[in-house]
């Protein structure tokens, strides 16, 4: 789970890390308000949660309250990859020498957690990677010891940081990871850690990506959850317990399994077709959660047919059959189908399915094919 | 014997009393896996199926000699229950929880290290030997006991591809699911290890899909160190970046972790990659 | 340093450790409103540093306000083993069924904190451990991983543990173990934790020794110092950097370096004599450190005659001497002295010393001798 | 070669821009140890007493060359310092700083376990190999070279007992004062093998005190291994129980960690012990 960049950064300052004055504002008016009392010269930044804002023109430089409200008045009307601009954050603009990268997150390779470091920040660390891997300072952390100071001090030198701020650099290393172990998070960064022209350090911007599995002992973290900018799907999707991410192609696909439903949209693209999401209903197959997906998949106008692809394994499949039979029923669907069940009582399922006028395959090859030609039909 | 499961195996179900511990605990029974022990801690002295429960795993190990633990107990109990298994002398553990945050799996590792324990999970279905074990929640009517030794990082997928071999008559010595998480216990390579010094086994088959960089490595070891013929089928090539496929351990990260990068790299060393399940099986009947 | 019972538990139950209803009192009477807002039978008992209250008489049930009242009257003016009560704890009584022990301590040997569990609570651990050994059960706890759940049930199984109670156990020993490393403790003790007739379990008395050592990061808990109830002369030392522990014998002792002050009482009392003190000035020996661990020495009205034992090593003997001297010429002690000097220039030095005609040795055994002549003169 | 620290020495002082840092080290280098480098973070490239200063450990090994090092650091930092030069690669660290918080000793030896590096200290003088080398705060003037090793939970003590070998014309081969803290890095069981094996050490005394039981645990093992003598001296025979003696370690807690226990234990297994601190000399020289 991604928090916001104005989220981040109060987390991270709740651990002493030192970020720009600012507050966030849903209207211009209210930008306009807080520009007035930080004063002087403030940065205006779409809340969004997508890379890339600072090209899309959603950061931008306001000299005064003025001119803070008219420039979040034109980000407020913005639609960045997709999503529309609800929030602006309103910072005092910093007075940048430097812009560094310092950020903790998960090596699996090693299963410990590593900070990267990189005189070049500002820019997305994983192209500085690759432009320029010798600009990129990796430190393993043992997870049971911890980071320790001198560790974060070497960093220090090999960025050739000055003197002055080592101490600050240390502080802020550590309050880094303290963020990253204490609630529980898979990347936490900040980009840039700048140097200011009076030598302080300040994290000018931050990101915390939150483990989806350890949210349940982090209540209020979970609740920082941006729920208005979630579209209906995925909500209803995460309530049903369904894993459920939006593509751009025609085919809709309920699986169950989550590697089975990768190779449901591999199956389904290397036919011709292009598959409108990724869906794992999960174990069983019971009819409201067979509702549910349905109900998701077809929310997509672009969906023009709908696979079915279960294995039922323990399940038997005329339970599965009548689970989605109950389910078509309540939903009426208006797309065409094509259903493969593998499992216990399989020959029982298909004929239940058939009975009810869907299209039946006994292979994901086969079924794929289908669905292919009943979305072109 | 084959690796891992068999007649030796003597299984304590973490977890018993639960709805998915008691199905799954006549399911193993049925197949013929020697379930000797049950642990719920409060619960000590019920009996499940025909199978004593205890307080801890210390007590069930000490009591029924239990050598093989398999654990359905919340994400938030569970890296607590490996490491008690661990603890008390559980020489296999297979965890098939999902959810576990993966900090606590860091530690779970670390804890590990220091014991003679491996862990096959989380999040996974677990592992086969058909004919004689199952410690898993798979399906065990559709496999074959056979030569295709099977390691997978999914669980319905990988009956799917059991299937297909069974399907065309290729049974399988041992088949493992080694979990979908970013941080697990028993990797792909150590898995290849085992396959490679097992003698029933005569061809690996291996299923990843996006994420992390476990099948690269794989790859590398292959080429270094395997012998015996490999397939690999890769799930993800569909997967758009920065997008947790369900799984985890599913997610493309920058540009890391791409199906197009792992099936380069496992077709690099000469290992073929099925472009669908089921060819799978038609790649390795070529090679028998 | 150890904390007061009042103090250790109200720690403990910040961490989630169930305790009494309760509160101090300075006086009878606050004791009796205590009393009378809590209600039913209450326990008031003596808040001291030392062990033994209970046999001492410090701890007294009491049926109701008037009787806490009474008993703590009693409480308040008595003196245990040289310490006299300036406050009582008037808690709820408990409804007691068992008794268990449990604390965490460091393990020297293993270098590891241990938890130690016994279902003889109510008694000192020593005590159970030396008559009742297989009364004991041990937990090593590794110090990076923590102390893990399923260690903390087994503890509950060995204990035979009702199993209504084991939850809650699990959840204290996770709360014991968490105020041992966050408040830096080298002791933290639930003596006894109490099983309740409906089955709850509660920490009825607990005690907390805090690492004097990592003090710096905990300034709140070095508040908890009971400043009152310290001798003026723990004040001095400790406000002067000195380690010293007053004893009961005649002969005051200066040394510097603990090991070797340690020897010297060892040789006094090896000669026949009885040291009033241990007392270690530390390194070097300026005027003004000697100015007060004299005068911390002298304020004990037992000491009869005083040994200086200064090995001098890198320091120079006539620089410790002259710094001797001028401390001597401030205070005008009235006891005789006897001091030995080693070191650099050490003829030089007891020269100096002479001529303030004091008496001077060259061995430890016989500045020893000659102290325990002067103390008996 | 004598143990531990000698003419191999490559000197690294952590802490050499601070006042004891730097008065010790003009110590040291007078009693011509090869002091190489000095470390302070953010003082690199200051020069004190003609030895170059550097930011941290890491450069001060990959300039010099340095294998030891000595710490003066405050002791709120003192435990980063010791993991920082193990870290480096330094094989032998001194730590002379009082005052580390035991629990931060408790993650120091954890780490160190994983490391080749020797931890001596924390509070402590260090160690000395009269004539050769000096890595600590003692007063070298009093040492003399000779067969006797020392080793010592003390400080003055130490010197105390130095003196009275020296007087009687006893040398010592090495002395080691291993630190009065509960928990340290070597122990007296450390140095006694070290002892054993050294060709240079024809005599072995141990200075003990109260706290803990390294002494007991050191007198089993100079019954089972060392075929030395071994002569002891035990501090604190007049002390209370519950009291803190100066050394945090130095504490009786309950019936353990007594002198006379210690004393006791000694005398079971056949080594003499000293009533006073100069009698160490008398009971050497009787049996060289």
């Amino acid at each position: 789970m991604k928090l916001h960049e104005f989220q981040s950064k109060r987390i991270l300052a709740g651990f002493g890390v030192p970020i720009p004055q600012g507050d966030v504002a849903p209207t211009p008016a209210e930008a306009g308000q807080i520009a007035q009392r930080l004063g002087g010269p403030v940065v205006v930044k779409a809340q969004v949660l997508v890379g890339g804002r600072g090209k899309a023109g959603g950061i931008r430089l306001a000299a005064d309250a003025g001119e803070a409200e008219q420039v979040a008045s034109q980000i407020l009307r913005m639609t960045i990859k997709g999503i529309s601009v609800n929030t602006v954050l309103i910072d005092q603009a910093a007075d940048i020498r430097e812009e560094i990268y310092m950020g903790i997150t998960l090596d699996r390779a090693n299963r410990k957690p590593a900070m990267i470091v990189s005189p070049q920040g500002g820019v997305e660390i994983e192209q500085v990677a690759k432009d320029t891997p010798e600009q990129i300072f990796k430190l393993m952390i043992d997870p049971m010891l911890g980071l320790m100071d001198y560790q974060i001090r070497n960093l220090a030198f090999d960025l050739g940081l000055p003197r002055v701020v080592i101490r600050q650099f240390t502080t802020i290393g550590r309050a880094l990871y303290r963020v990253f172990i204490q609630s529980d998070d898979t990347l936490t960064e900040i980009n840039p850690l700048v140097i200011t022209s009076d030598e302080r350090l300040l994290a000018v911007d931050g990101k915390i990506v939150l483990d989806d599995n350890a949210l349940f002992r982090h209540r209020d973290l979970g609740e920082l959850r941006d729920v208005q900018r979630q579209s209906e799907a995925e909500r209803q999707a995460r309530q049903a317990g369904i894993s459920y991410v939006k593509l751009d192609g025609k085919i809709g696909c309920m699986v169950n399994g989550a590697g089975l439903a990768m190779a449901t949209m591999d199956v389904i693209s290397l036919y011709g077709g292009q598959p409108a999401n990724f869906l794992d209903i999960g174990g069983g197959a019971k009819a409201d959660r067979v509702a549910a997906a349905l109900r998701i998949i077809l929310s997509d106008p672009n969906v023009k047919s709908v696979l079915f692809n279960i294995f039922g394994g323990i399940t038997r499949c005329d339970e599965v059959a009548r689970g989605i039979v109950t389910a078509l029923n309540e939903i009426e669907p208006q797309v065409p189908m094509v259903a493969r069940l593998v499992g216990l009582n399989e020959e029982e399922g298909q004929q239940i399915l058939a009975d009810a006028e869907m299209a039946t395959a006994t292979s994901l090859v086969e079924a794929a094919q289908t669905a292919v030609e009943l979305a072109s039909g | 014997m084959s690796i891992l499961v068999g007649n030796g195996t003597r299984l304590a179900i973490q977890g018993i009393t639960g709805h998915e511990g008691m199905f799954h605990t006549q399911q193993m029974i049925e197949y013929g896996t020697p379930v000797v022990a049950g642990v719920t801690p409060g619960k000590g002295g019920e009996w499940v199926h025909g199978v004593p429960v205890f307080d801890t795993v210390r007590e069930a190990v000490n009591t029924t000699g239990a050598n093989t633990s398999i654990i359905y107990v919340p994400a938030p109990f569970a890296s607590d229950a490996i490491m008690e298994a661990a603890d008390a002398g559980i020489q296999l553990i297979v965890c098939v929880t999902e959810g576990i945050p993966v900090l606590d799996m860091v530690r779970v590792c670390h804890f590990l290290d220091g014991t003679d324990a491996r862990l096959i999970g989380p999040n996974c279905p677990g592992i086969i030997t058909p004919g004689e074990a199952k410690v898993g929640i798979m399906p065990g009517h559709i496999h074959l006991p056979g030569p295709v030794g099977l390691v997978s990082r999914s669980g319905t997928l990988t009956y799917e591809v059991v299937q297909a071999l069974t399907d065309r008559g290729l049974g399988q010595s041992t088949a493992v699911g080694i979990g979908g998480d970013p941080i697990i216990g028993t990797t792909f390579i150590d898995m290849l290890r085992l396959f490679e010094s097992d003698p029933m086994t005569g061809h690996v088959v291996l299923i990843g899909e996006i994420g992390g960089s476990d099948e690269e490595r794989a790859a590398q070891f292959i080429a270094a160190e395997i012998s015996k013929p490999v397939t690999a089928f890769i799930a993800g090539r569909t997967a758009p970046p920065g997008q947790r496929m369900g799984h985890a351990g599913a997610i493309i990260e920058g540009s890391e972790g791409t199906a197009q990068e792992k099936i380069a790299t496992l077709e690099a060393v000469g290992i073929g990659v099925a472009s669908y399940p089921a060819e799978v099986a038609d790649l390795v009947a070529e090679r028998m």
